[in-house]
């Protein structure tokens, strides 16, 4: 079992933050073994940002993600660029707040940005909280009490609060979540 | 996200950590306590975990104004005593080339590591390749052998680095270490070993009298003690070529016992440095000779080929140079096809080409585009042939 | 301060500093300034009971560069213009050894000119000593980065057309916390010199003005060894003197003496407080 | 390295270089003086820079003292001597 | 003479000399401060009538040195620290080329501090642009050569322990005839500073302080570039003003204008009668 | 003795002049007016022949800084439109490495001289050798082909110069000139050819109007036509690998048939670009492949062979890189024995290895010691064999 | 490259920014202000430094410009604006 | 036929300009073939100094010398250095004004630099006067004459009489040289 996910928006989201804390979550508490890549560039400065997280059983040769499992698009401009390396029984997760226009009636739309500015009136913290919504996807791979050890883990203790309920109201969201 | 998983290394907790952040960890756990560098994309984490570990140990981190710098700084703080790195990518890389070549000479033991990047030139920092692997053995002018490793994984980031310092302590000679992006950048989880499950060489150092000492003398290794400068033992370093005090010399005798002594040394030793990794390869007839993170999918690909019932296997070369002829020609032997799956134009098949004597088809398989030849492309190479 | 002795003995303290395991004469040419400023330095270390063990003595390429060899310390003779990037390295593995780089203008200022400054800037202690003879002596007479306009080189026969660095002035605006300027005749007032540079803990620079005439004094007609020791005799001027004489008093000659001694903070004491609060993060 | 201890001693006065001062001494102290022949390479900046003439070249372009009675032991010869090659010695009490 | 209407339709003319087979945004961040010495470049040249085909503009490796492939002149982006050897290569091969290097704090200073000041000494008639933002920008926030003591960057994350260097300064005495210092702030100023510095025949240099709030504004709770650009709005005093200052008034705050401007002879011209004296000897 | 003999071209009379002197008479016979270097022994004659000759005739010389200098400044005026060259020797080949890949990759004529002196580092400045002919081919990171020749007497300096700044301008490469201190510092009687005996080729300049002008456009022989930097067409030039109008790219398809191309140029003009000589090969079935001075001892070798019944052939490599590889199978086909005497540990040995399938049986005569291998060692092992 | 011309123009005046003195327009002259969104980054650079509060943003973040009327032409925006941006024409006479 | 000269000293003797001079009178003037090779080195900081001409009928394939037809030493240190490079039959000329070891008892002594001090009161002429000699012991490879055209090539008018007359002097001594 080869499960890949890529996390994917604009620079400043904090995506290869996501990827790492998905990453230990997986890898550290949750028992499987997981593999983080990202990519740099001069998209760095601004433009397209992406993060990939391969979680599987056995040992992970290859590091890159191939074939999508899951693709959580955080701009339109990713979700326009990287659909296309989806399976089709994909998951496609988009942030609605950016994302207005959508490749497959299948997407699953929560304004992972607005919830943000909502519960913890920090925009940047939107990327914890679409880590819930796939805790609450993934849930077989990732539960929501391993992510809550990788946060606090890499967190500082004054803003471990404030995250760990961005991750909760995202885990909800997507409880709650109807197409 | 740069020294955060560096941990402790006391505590054996696993910890998801970049192959860049592995390699100032097997660096610190060697002993290295000093590192001098410049930023390059895509080698820089290697300096910020050492910016940030170094002093907590009492060791020294200092960016230098630029590549040749570092080299130079490197080879002063292993002359005064203190196991020393530094880390760049290709531009930094062939920017220290006369400095590695003095360190060859004067016999320092030094670790570089390059973190191979699309070439040539500025390329495309961002993108992975393996393009340097011929430059690691001849970048250098003048004549002289080098020990170059090329690392997979997290974990070989960590392990080979201390082997590195250990064949540079051992051999008193600069060992480079290949990396790549995907390698560098790749977080796993790893367990930072504890300190008896690795072992680490340090120096011979001169045990007679300063009076008899002879820094560059030649006995049964090929590799004389060494000793730190203050201590004692005051002597000549020089990039000229030297008899055995130090001495520059042109005297013919001298300057061939020299030369053929730097070569004898790691010759003499190619059994120890020469490490090769096999994979699936007792039965199989098809057989891939790879290196760095193209390891990784070379293994999928063997799994993936056996899958549809072709057996094929996998050697794996951690030291490129001394080349491990003796190691390749034996799975050449065995196969009926030999593939060279590299991220370049075909830089070790050129190597694996020079020993196959007829033995097998040399099939290679490259990219170079910027991105990391994938199991699938390796599998579909071995299916149509 | 000086041991009084240290002028007095000079060829006897020398010997006691020579390796004994090299020949003698060494390579320069005869009357080469490079010689005097040999002795400068080790009446200097002399003077500062430095023992022989803790010396550090790392040069470039060049033919003063070849000073170390002569000399029994912990010696390194290293790449052309790299000099203080290897010191550096010295320096910080092991910081109680005195380090003292040896250079000339072309190993220091034309190839090696940006460690040079960053050296500098970075207030490394390390002491260095440039023997600017405005010439590459080594490679037989091209133009240095110290060679005056419209002098003559091998490589520029028709004349010199670019302008000189002002060695001391760039070292001190570079942030060298010790810059002296001293010549090959005032051999004397050199070892006291090169003592203070030792003395100041951080970069310290002696610029030397010393003879090539084999290269520089031929292609310029400048007479001998001999006559360009005069030279420096007549045309260096004490710095206190110096600073209080006109521009035009000071036409075609140049000061001598310490142009800077400041303490600066230096970097390894301040890598050390670096260090103490890394350790409490541990 | 053999130490040639000069023999030649043409005790010729001459007048004082006009360049340096010249303190006289205290009491008559008188020096020998010491030729490294081996290690000199005749470069003649020691017999330029004496203030007293004491040392000059003889017809085989050796080094040597040609006075050396005049010599004060200021010490500027071995000061300058870019080959170490020339050392005054103060006289023992006779 | 600045042609009126420079300061008046920047837009508009910046358009004018932009690659339209580039896409834009540009890519460097939100508000950083290259954006708007590439505007102050455009007006200065239009100001002087330089024609598009005549302008050659080299830059090295960085932010900073993206700015070439934007503007439609001939350009070159050639390797980090060596745009001035490239440079000095162009122009001499073809004096008539107005060359105009574009360079970062780290690229001029760090790998390339020794073109820099041998630019400035063999006074090689080349404008240059120092975009000093005291940030490695492009690699992630390393300290530069012009990182001030006690900041903090990702390779100094217990407090950076070097001087700086004060690079105008450097420069002035290194030989450049011309010398100015700006701020992204000062945009008007800067485009005459910016055109002097290409009347005056020589190498001259224009240093601009310039906000990199990604990196060094972030490391070092400098708020974002609009915090940063007021800064420089407070700080930056013309040099006229300045001089009048005492050090004690001037602390905290920086000279901005011309700080040297000297006719001396430049390379090329002198060259020129090497030719002449030459051609005679055949 | 540097410029003294350098004679006015329009004269034909013979001259003593030395290889470096003639390196420098060819590059201005080539058309070469500009020239940035740093002085280092055993190639300042170059330099220093430049610095007197070419203001004469409205060129520029140029001393600059260091080598990494002077090879960008020959990289910029050539870009202006002038035919530029430097020289150096080891310790500055390897300084100028980073710059040499940039030029290759923005795809910039110039010819780099490298008077091999003894290595590895400062080594012997003023012994010969052969030890940087790797370095020469592998020396830059990143992956491209280049062009190097090797010379092996006074007239050969002259021509094969020529031929360097041809290929380079034909082919928008740098061309390396590997001469040794033998090569450079024997002086022959020497007539310097006449105009007409020789051709010279400029890069070909785009004719169609501006606005269709791209300067990295692929074409049939792979060369794209180069305008001069001011002359109307404007664009940009970078070492970040780039699409047809030099613009930075890392799409894939682009950066393969960039990287492709630089290859292909080379690959497809191999028949044009490899230069060999052969000495009495005819009847030959013993053969020596030598390059550079040691050419002159191998042709004294095979004469004194044929002396004693031995039938010896000489193959000289001229052209290094791309490697003559079929000419050099031609030889080792028709050959019982192939010597290739080197003054290094076998670099060029090793090349021929490679392609060795079994012809013939390879022996090495290498000697390292800072000394030419005279006719009689070669003779010797021979004999031995 | 789109020119939007834009539309938005209330006209509330505000006090003028104190940092930058105003010379009042002698005869008072209109302004039309052309943000160019595409290539805008929304740094807001032009807007802090505008001396009559002339600019701002939109609840979707785009930069508009709040009180045109108020553009006294003055080409601060122009000449900071890091994306090139922001245009101002003098209106015609209407 | 090959014919091998080595000329050697120590540094500042002119030798290399006399092994120039000597190439060029038979290679250009002499109508036979010259190479010409010099040792450079940190010894041309006053120590030894050498150079070689190797002269033939045909191509010259090897530049260098390896058996000496002829040695001139013009110090003690050259000729006891390279003596043993001499053919048995070779020629063995020392300067004896500085020579006065023999390794044998057939060498020819001839104080060139006394000769030269007298002639033209510059003892730097020594080198032109070793090579009249040359041109006496060697009459069959190069004339005075080609010597002579050698000479005006390289020298200034100014200093052509002073040096033809060192040459001379030196073809003189060597003719009434008697063992
Ligand atoms: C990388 C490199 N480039 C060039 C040289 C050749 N080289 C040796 S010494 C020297 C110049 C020495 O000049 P300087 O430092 O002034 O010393 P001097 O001989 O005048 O004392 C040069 C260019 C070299 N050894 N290494
Ligand atoms: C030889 C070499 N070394 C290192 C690098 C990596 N590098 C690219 S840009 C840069 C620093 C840029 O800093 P600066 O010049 O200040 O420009 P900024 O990005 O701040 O504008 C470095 C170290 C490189 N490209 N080449
Ligand atoms: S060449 Fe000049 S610098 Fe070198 S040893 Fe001779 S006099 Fe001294
Ligand atoms: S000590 Fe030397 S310099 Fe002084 S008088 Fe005596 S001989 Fe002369
Ligand atoms: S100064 Fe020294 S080397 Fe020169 S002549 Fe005097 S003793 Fe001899
Ligand atoms: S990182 Fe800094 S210098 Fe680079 S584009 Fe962003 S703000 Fe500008
Ligand atoms: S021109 Fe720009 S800055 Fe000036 S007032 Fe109008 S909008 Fe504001
Ligand atoms: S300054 Fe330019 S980029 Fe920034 S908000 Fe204004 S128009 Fe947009
Ligand atoms: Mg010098
Ligand atoms: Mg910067």
């Amino acid at each position: 079992m080869r499960y890949e996910i890529r996390l994917s928006g604009f620079g400043g989201q904090g995506l290869i933050l996501a990827g790492v804390l998905l990453a230990e979550a997986v890898g550290i508490y949750g028992g499987k073994k997981a593999v983080q890549t990202q990519s740099y560039g001069p998209e760095a400065r601004g433009g397209k940002s992406k993060a990939e997280v391969v979680i599987s059983d056995e040992e992970i040769d290859y590091p890159k993600a191939i074939h999508l499992d899951l693709l959580l698009a955080m701009s339109q401009d990713a979700c326009d660029s990287y659909y296309i390396d989806l399976k089709k029984e994909g998951i496609l997760l988009v942030d609605s707040f950016y994302v207005k226009d959508f490749p497959t009636t299948n997407t699953i739309k929560i304004p992972f940005t607005k919830i943000a500015e909502e519960v913890t009136g920090l925009k940047i913290t939107a990327n914890v909280v679409a880590l819930g919504a796939i805790c609450y996807f993934c849930n077989n791979l990732v539960s929501l009490s391993s992510m809550k050890k990788a946060l606090s883990n890499r967190i500082p203790a004054s803003k471990q609060e404030i995250n760990f309920k961005a991750l909760e109201e995202g885990y909800n969201a997507a409880k709650n979540y109807k197409q | 996200m740069a020294a955060k998983t560096i941990k402790n290394q006391e505590e054996a907790k696993p910890v998801l950590i970049q192959g860049n952040q592995a390699i100032a960890e097997g660096a610190i756990a060697a002993g290295c306590r000093f590192f001098a560098g410049y930023p390059i994309t895509p080698a820089t984490e290697i300096a910020e975990a050492m910016a940030t570990e170094l002093p907590k140990i009492g060791g020294t981190f200092i960016q230098m104004e630029d590549e040749i710098a570092s080299m130079g700084a490197i080879t002063g703080a292993s002359l005064a005593g203190v196991k020393s790195m530094t880390a760049t990518s290709g531009p930094g890389f062939s920017l220290k080339q006369e400095a590695i070549g003095f360190a060859c000479m004067a016999e320092v033991p030094t670790v570089v590591v390059n973190v191979m990047r699309a070439g040539p030139s500025t390329g495309i920092a961002t993108a992975p390749s393996q393009s340097d692997v011929m430059q690691a053995r001849w970048g250098t002018h003048g004549d002289h052998p080098i020990i170059v490793l090329a690392v997979a994984n997290v974990e070989e980031c960590f392990r080979y680095t201390i082997t590195a310092f250990n064949f540079s302590e051992k051999y008193r000679t600069p060992v480079i270490i290949l990396s790549d992006e995907i390698v560098s950048h790749t977080r796993e989880v790893f367990t930072i070993p504890n300190k008896s499950e690795y072992t680490v060489f340090n120096r011979v150092k001169p045990k007679m009298p300063p009076e008899w000492y002879k820094p560059y003398e030649d006995n049964s290794s090929g590799v004389p003690p060494m000793s730190p400068f203050g201590e004692g033992y005051r002597y000549h370093v020089t990039g000229l070529t030297h008899d055995a005090y130090g001495f520059p010399t042109s005297k013919p005798n001298e300057v061939i016992s020299f030369n053929e002594r730097i070569f004898r040394k790691i010759n003499r030793a190619k059994q120890n440095i020469q490490i090769v990794k096999e994979y699936m390869m007792d039965d199989a007839d098809i057989s891939i000779i790879v290196y760095g993170s193209i390891t990784r999918s070379a293994i999928s690909a063997a799994r993936m080929a056996r899958e549809i019932g072709i057996k094929v296997g996998v050697l794996q070369l951690v030291t490129l140079f001394p080349f491990p002829g003796k190691e390749v020609i034996e799975v050449l032997r065995k196969s009926k096809f030999t593939f060279v799956p590299e991220m370049n134009f075909g830089q070790i098949a050129g190597e694996v080409d020079r020993v196959n004597k007829n033995y097998t088809t040399l099939k290679k398989v490259n990219r170079y585009d910027g991105n990391v030849i994938t199991p699938t492309e390796i599998l579909n190479a071995i299916r149509r042939s | 301060m000086m041991k009084a002795n240290v002028l007095k003995h000079s060829t006897h303290i020398v010997h006691e500093y020579l390796r004994h395991s090299k020949k003698f004469p060494h390579m320069w040419c005869p009357g080469c300034g490079h010689g005097i400023v040999l002795s400068a330095i080790v009446r200097a270390i002399h003077a500062l009971e430095y023992k022989k063990d803790e010396v550090v003595m790392v040069s470039g390429i060049g033919c003063s560069s070849r000073m170390p060899v002569y000399l029994d310390f912990n010696t390194l003779h290293s790449l052309h213009g790299r000099a203080l990037t290897f010191a550096t390295g010295i320096k910080l593995a092991n910081s109680k050894l005195k380090v003292i780089v040896v250079s000339g203008d072309g190993d220091a200022l034309a190839i090696g000119g940006n460690h040079f400054i960053h050296a500098a800037r970075r207030n490394i202690d390390i002491t260095m000593v440039i023997m600017n003879n405005s010439i590459y002596g080594m490679t037989g007479g091209q133009y240095s980065p110290a060679t005056p306009k419209n002098s003559y080189a091998t490589t520029a026969p028709y004349s010199h057309i670019e302008q000189p660095f002002k060695i001391s002035e760039l070292a001190i605006t570079a942030g060298a916390g010790f810059v002296a300027r001293g010549t090959t005749y005032h051999a004397a007032m050199l070892t006291n010199l090169i003592q203070k540079a030792f003395e100041n803990s951080g970069f310290s620079v002696v610029e030397v003005l010393t003879q090539c005439h084999t290269q520089f004094g031929k292609l310029n007609k400048r007479g001998d060894h001999i006559a360009m020791l005069k030279k420096y005799k007549e045309n260096g001027v004490r710095i206190e003197k110096a600073e209080k004489m006109t521009e035009k008093e000071m036409e075609g000659k140049f000061s001598i003496g310490v142009l800077r001694d400041e303490k600066l903070p230096n970097f390894v004491e301040q890598y050390e407080t670096i260090r103490q609060n890394a350790a409490k993060k541990v | 390295m053999k130490k040639i201890k000069n023999v030649k001693k043409e005790s010729t006065s001459k007048k004082t270089n006009q360049d340096t001062k010249i303190i006289p001494p205290k009491k008559k102290k008188r020096f020998e003086i010491f030729i490294y022949n081996i290690w000199c390479k005749q470069c003649g900046i020691c017999v330029s820079f004496c203030p007293n003439e004491v040392l000059g070249f003889d017809e085989n372009q050796k080094l040597t003292a040609l006075n050396p009675d005049a010599c004060i032991g200021c010490g500027q010869c071995e000061l300058r001597c870019p080959d170490y090659a020339i050392e005054i010695k103060e006289k023992e009490e006779e």
